[in-house]
């Protein structure tokens, strides 16, 4: 089993290092094809000496329509529940299909062909297939894009039975678990988070995988847990050195996966830590945030000292202004005031 | 498949072979509980047997609620679907999909699906497969004329004449969503029109006659496998009974309407055009008619005695790898 | 105010409360349309003396179109992105549209709508449209319909910022939360529980509103807090009757809103009870129960004497065979022996 | 609206309007560090002119990520739009929408949308609001040629002609989704043949040409007002700049295509239609040239005076009616 943080070595971005992962399973395994708009650009246009004209809206894809040619480097027009639905119908008959939902407010065009086909076909057919599909999507506000380019709506995926779903950190987990979800037999949602892009890290060339369904602990602490989200375990690290200095020895957890949930490394944690509070970026309600902490209310009971608490963006649509925007997303004196709060209130 | 002498009786055994599930098996399905999503495809069946009869099972179908028919066609055993009917373990899903769902991956039958037209992309998407895997494969979407009017449809088409996909989009017109007549949910008269808007032809046939069926899909299928991409095929059918069992159709559509479309039912067609010929006989056509019935006899008896899943199955095939305790956690399930 | 709980009166099934609150809101105000597939049904065959051929797969809309006639009773194509947008527009520009989808499994096809347009509008406009708009659809499993007619999604619309919902578990219910939702001025989702239709209860003749966002006591007790959410409000009572017997005096408390959730309402039983179970028809992560749990765990912490806990369907898609289905909603017993075990383990 | 000379002023006005506007508005939002979803018109002024111009404030529109110039044309105040784009609170949205979400319901802009496609529906729904309320309003739908691929497209246009409603589907057809050039996404050539599978009109014309897209969306217009139903209305236009301020357009487009659009800028081709006639004067077209540069210089002083909304203000107008506190419960916001 690979390290779940590495010791040393090369740097890559966390764009880098998906884009890394991609051709290195494509090299591997010539099922593996992937789709998307605007994943090259400027399909169609080879007379004209246009081959790849972005690699990506965010340049994960930079590359691959040169070393793989467009029969597997697809360029799609805007039709997201066509193509998805042809990109699930193509796992299902021997293809491994990753395919890009440029952002995931537009999940609601494809959301049928998600929920309908790809997550329930293997039990509705009685295990008669598997649909190795992978969905890239993007997550994250911050950006000043507001309301529909800016949901991070992992929890609606989360709650479907038959998905599975990951949220790379940084570079290192970017590389193993889009490595991992492209191998892996079931569909996958792969959230991209738009803060990380230029985030350098260690990443190992050879391809890795790191396993769906299992957190990690970045720092271990005593005083209470934080589980972090994606982006969010970059406030709960900020965040447990500012406690730090007060005294607090936080322990972070880096959720990495939305489905399955590593409930039983947080809970192992919450044992010894007495106290949790998970920051989530998404909304409130129905969070994976308020799951979790449900699940350590439940299995947790005895061994908290404090209510299992969460720091997360309100329950509104993301406004536009700056003004609005920076109190939208959770921040680090949020989540310090959070702790101390809890603090105050119960030890 | 050609239509000789043997390929002529393997049609009318595909219809008769329909014909005798639905009229023998939805009944048996309601007696046993199970027939609240269940949709016969009574009077439509020249238009399964007749694209089907160009597919190998290497070839792959998408379907819909109203899908008997093609997984007949297709070559699924009509004893394991009448089992899955029942929601037995022997059933090709094991019991865990019913009629709306009724798959075969080792007939190309990539499921009846109860979400209409959710189907369409799938069967894109087969078709993806053979291209980029080069296997000469094609793939048939079908779908109802409501169906037509869903965006789905219109992204899979564009999509599949961009990329050029060996892929038949084939329309059973039956002239009703549910109760909703087509001439009032479509804005054009002949939805093969619509082909016109991706580019790619479309045929409009007498989905009655197995014949015309035939000849069209074997146009639009034999292009498709030469790589000259989709069509659009609308074949024009009735059913005979209600949407469901549940719903009297005459209180959307006439008598004198069905009476006629009885007039041009499938399988007495069939007998119309061919019996004259002299090539085949009356009584080889009552014999299928009779193996048919047999067929159905033993269908019941074997989905009867079939035992149904464990409940343990409840949890089996949500995904190929996933903790067992997950589908439980925080669930107070019982078993 | 009007009582969450009529004393005495005519009774009415479920199916005719909603049919009778649709009837007097469009009478009262013309403003007020409503289409869906079927809701009539042979439309446009008025020349073969065709009028309504079903009022509603369900039979909810009967009688309408005779009574306000085409122009305001629109049967739909089967277009559900297509028509849910055009209710949402209308709904947006003067008038008060109901719109019906059939199922809530097809939900996918139009989720981009509801989420992005209808949830959304008021707040991106900066207030300045309302969206006085009603989606009705239905919910449930328990009728051998599988993985695509049986879910009971609404977790995910309580997920979204901008939406309301409801869940009448009553004819009561049904007329008074009907009445209320059409009235209000944002979207509001209508849960409709396929095995309620036939349920009589007891219904006022005049129109009445229930207000949204407000839960109900059905029984006091002391023992244990049961929530229960729709049709699972029964499973609750039912269970309370059997744990009476066991000499366990639990209280239940009737959801109705699933946006915005009563958590007071819970919490202040909770704080008697010290105990709870929510009891929900829907698959367990990221779901109301888990996020009523959580609430519950943070803002009763004090108050509980054991884990909140939930009974709800497992993570899989609705299985078609009987033998299946029937473990898959939550029942009497599975409530019954969750809260023995609470107390055996806690009290 | 007439062409005589007031009315030809107009048209140029607007075309100028939106053209100063972007040119000046959209550097300021980057500078203020809120350009990242910000999408140009200039090059396409003429399709909103040319459209708009036939509608009054009763009417209404929906539109496009790529929508500025569609609300200067419908007459939202360019003042107020830059204080949108500037996130201040005397936007028409109060700095909540931004570029993408720009409304006025007191202009009829049923609002700029950042999802593709996802107002087509909208305009349906406001043109149903005027057939049913008889209001005798028109509503358009702009949409790009990429949107054209979505599935809602085909679902609204079905569902506009089945119930005859007075809505005008305008396509701005400038030859790319972002890097996807129409060509490649698209299986036919002109999207307004499209028109035929909902039987209605469909138009094709020269979206650079202002007086083209008068004529063609005044024939549309009154088509729809006079109870004759929808119409599909085909611009081809171009857009000069990138998707995004943030792409280089001759990733995917040549030199020699940006420079031929160049030569038939919509407001060069004005002048070289009108001013021969001498009824308008080079001189009143430089005139309303510098009004327009004068106006984006008070744009970006009312934007940059204006107040940011108050940091409450995240939690307001979700609702029409819910409780404040349940925006913040459970979240350990700061506010
Ligand atoms: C997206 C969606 N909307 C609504 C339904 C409910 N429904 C099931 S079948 C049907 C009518 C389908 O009509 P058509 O496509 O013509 O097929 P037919 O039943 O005539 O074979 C409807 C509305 C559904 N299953 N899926
Ligand atoms: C449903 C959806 N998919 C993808 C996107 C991302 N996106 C924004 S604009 C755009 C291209 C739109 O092209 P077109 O409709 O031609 O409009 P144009 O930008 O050319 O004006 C894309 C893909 C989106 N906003 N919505
Ligand atoms: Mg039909
Ligand atoms: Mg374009």
């Amino acid at each position: 089993m690979v390290e779940m943080i590495p010791a040393a070595g090369r740097e890559l971005l966390y764009r880098e290092a998906i884009n890394e992962a991609l051709k290195q399973e494509m090299r591997l395994d010539e099922n593996v094809i992937i789709m998307g708009e605007e994943i090259a650009g400027g399909a169609g246009r080879e007379h004209l000496g246009i081959q790849d004209a972005w690699g990506g809206p965010f340049r994960t894809t930079v590359g691959l329509i040169q070393e793989f040619g467009k029969e597997r480097v697809l360029d799609t027009p805007l039709s997201e529940a066509g193509f998805m639905g042809a990109a699930i119908g193509a796992s299902s008959t021997g293809l491994r299909v990753i395919a890009e939902l440029m952002f995931v407010d537009f999940m609601g065009v494809c959301w049928d062909q998600l929920i309908n086909n790809a997550a329930k076909m293997r039990y509705m057919f009685g295990g008669q297939v598997e649909v190795p599909f992978t969905m890239l999507t993007r997550i994250g506000a911050g950006f000043g894009s507001a309301a529909q380019h800016s949901e991070s709506f992992y929890s609606l995926f989360s709650h479907m039975p038959g998905l599975k779903g990951v949220v790379p950190s940084d570079a290192y987990t970017a590389k193993g678990l889009l490595t991992a979800a492209i191998r892996d037999n079931d569909p996958v949602i792969y959230f991209e988070h738009k803060g990380l892009y230029t985030q350098p890290s260690i990443v190992p060339e050879e391809s890795y995988t790191l396993p769906l369904g299992k957190a990690r602990t970045l720092k271990s602490g005593t005083g209470i847990t934080l589980v972090g989200i994606s982006k969010m375990t970059w406030i709960c690290m900020d965040a447990a050195a500012e406690l730090n200095k007060l005294g607090i020895d936080a322990e972070v957890i880096d959720l990495l996966s939305v489905s399955p949930i590593d409930y039983d490394h947080i809970i192992e944690s919450v044992r010894k830590t007495h106290a949790l509070v998970v920051v989530d970026e998404d909304t409130p309600v129905c969070s994976i945030a308020s799951d979790i902490c449900a699940r350590v209310a439940e299995e947790a009971f005895d061994y908290l000292d404090a209510p299992p608490t969460k720091v997360t963006a309100p329950h509104t649509p993301v406004p536009y202004s700056r003004v609005l925007e920076d109190q939208y997303v959770p921040n680090v004196p949020r989540v310090v005031t959070t702790v101390k709060s809890l603090y105050e209130g119960y030890r | 498949m050609e239509l000789n002498k043997e390929g002529l009786l393997h049609l009318y055994r595909v219809m008769s072979t329909i014909r005798h599930f639905e009229e023998r098996g939805i009944p048996e399905t309601g007696q046993r509980g199970m027939s609240a999503s269940v949709h016969s495809s009574v009077g439509q069946e020249a238009v399964p047997a007749g694209v089907c009869a160009h597919l190998s099972n290497e070839d792959y179908i998408g379907s819909t609620h109203r899908g008997h028919g093609h997984c007949i066609a297709k070559g699924v055993d009509p004893k394991a679907m009448m089992a899955e009917l029942f929601g037995r373990a022997s059933g090709p899903n094991k019991g865990k999909g019913g009629s709306m769902h009724i798959a075969d991956m080792t007939k190309g039958m990539l499921g009846t699906n109860g979400v209409v037209a959710a189907s369409i992309p799938l069967a894109v998407g087969a078709a993806l497969t053979s291209k980029i895997k080069k296997l000469n494969r094609v793939a048939v979407a079908f779908f109802g004329d409501g169906a037509a009017n869903q965006g789905v449809l219109h992204e899979s088409m564009n999509l599949a004449a961009v990329w050029n996909l060996p892929v038949i989009f084939c329309c059973e017109n039956n002239g009703y969503a549910e109760s909703t007549p087509f001439e009032y949910a479509s804005s054009v008269e002949a939805l093969s029109d619509r082909a016109a808007s991706y580019d790619m032809p479309g045929f409009n046939v007498d989905g009655m006659d197995v014949f015309a069926v035939y000849e069209a899909a074997g146009l639009a299928i034999e292009r498709a496998r030469s790589g000259d991409g989709p069509s659009l095929l609308e074949c024009k059918t009735y059913r005979y009974y209600g949407h469901t069992v549940f719903d009297d159709p005459l209180t959307y559509r006439t008598k004198e309407e069905e009476d006629y479309y009885k007039t041009r039912d499938p399988l007495k067609l069939f007998r119309d055009k061919v019996l004259p010929d002299g090539q085949i006989s009356e009584s080889e056509l009552d014999g299928i008619d009779s193996d048919c019935l047999k067929l159905m006899e033993e269908a019941v008896q074997f989905a009867d005695s079939s035992p149904m899943p464990e409940v343990s199955d409840l949890y089996v095939d949500v995904y190929s790898d996933y903790p067992l305790s997950m589908m439980k956690r925080g669930t107070n399930m019982s078993i």
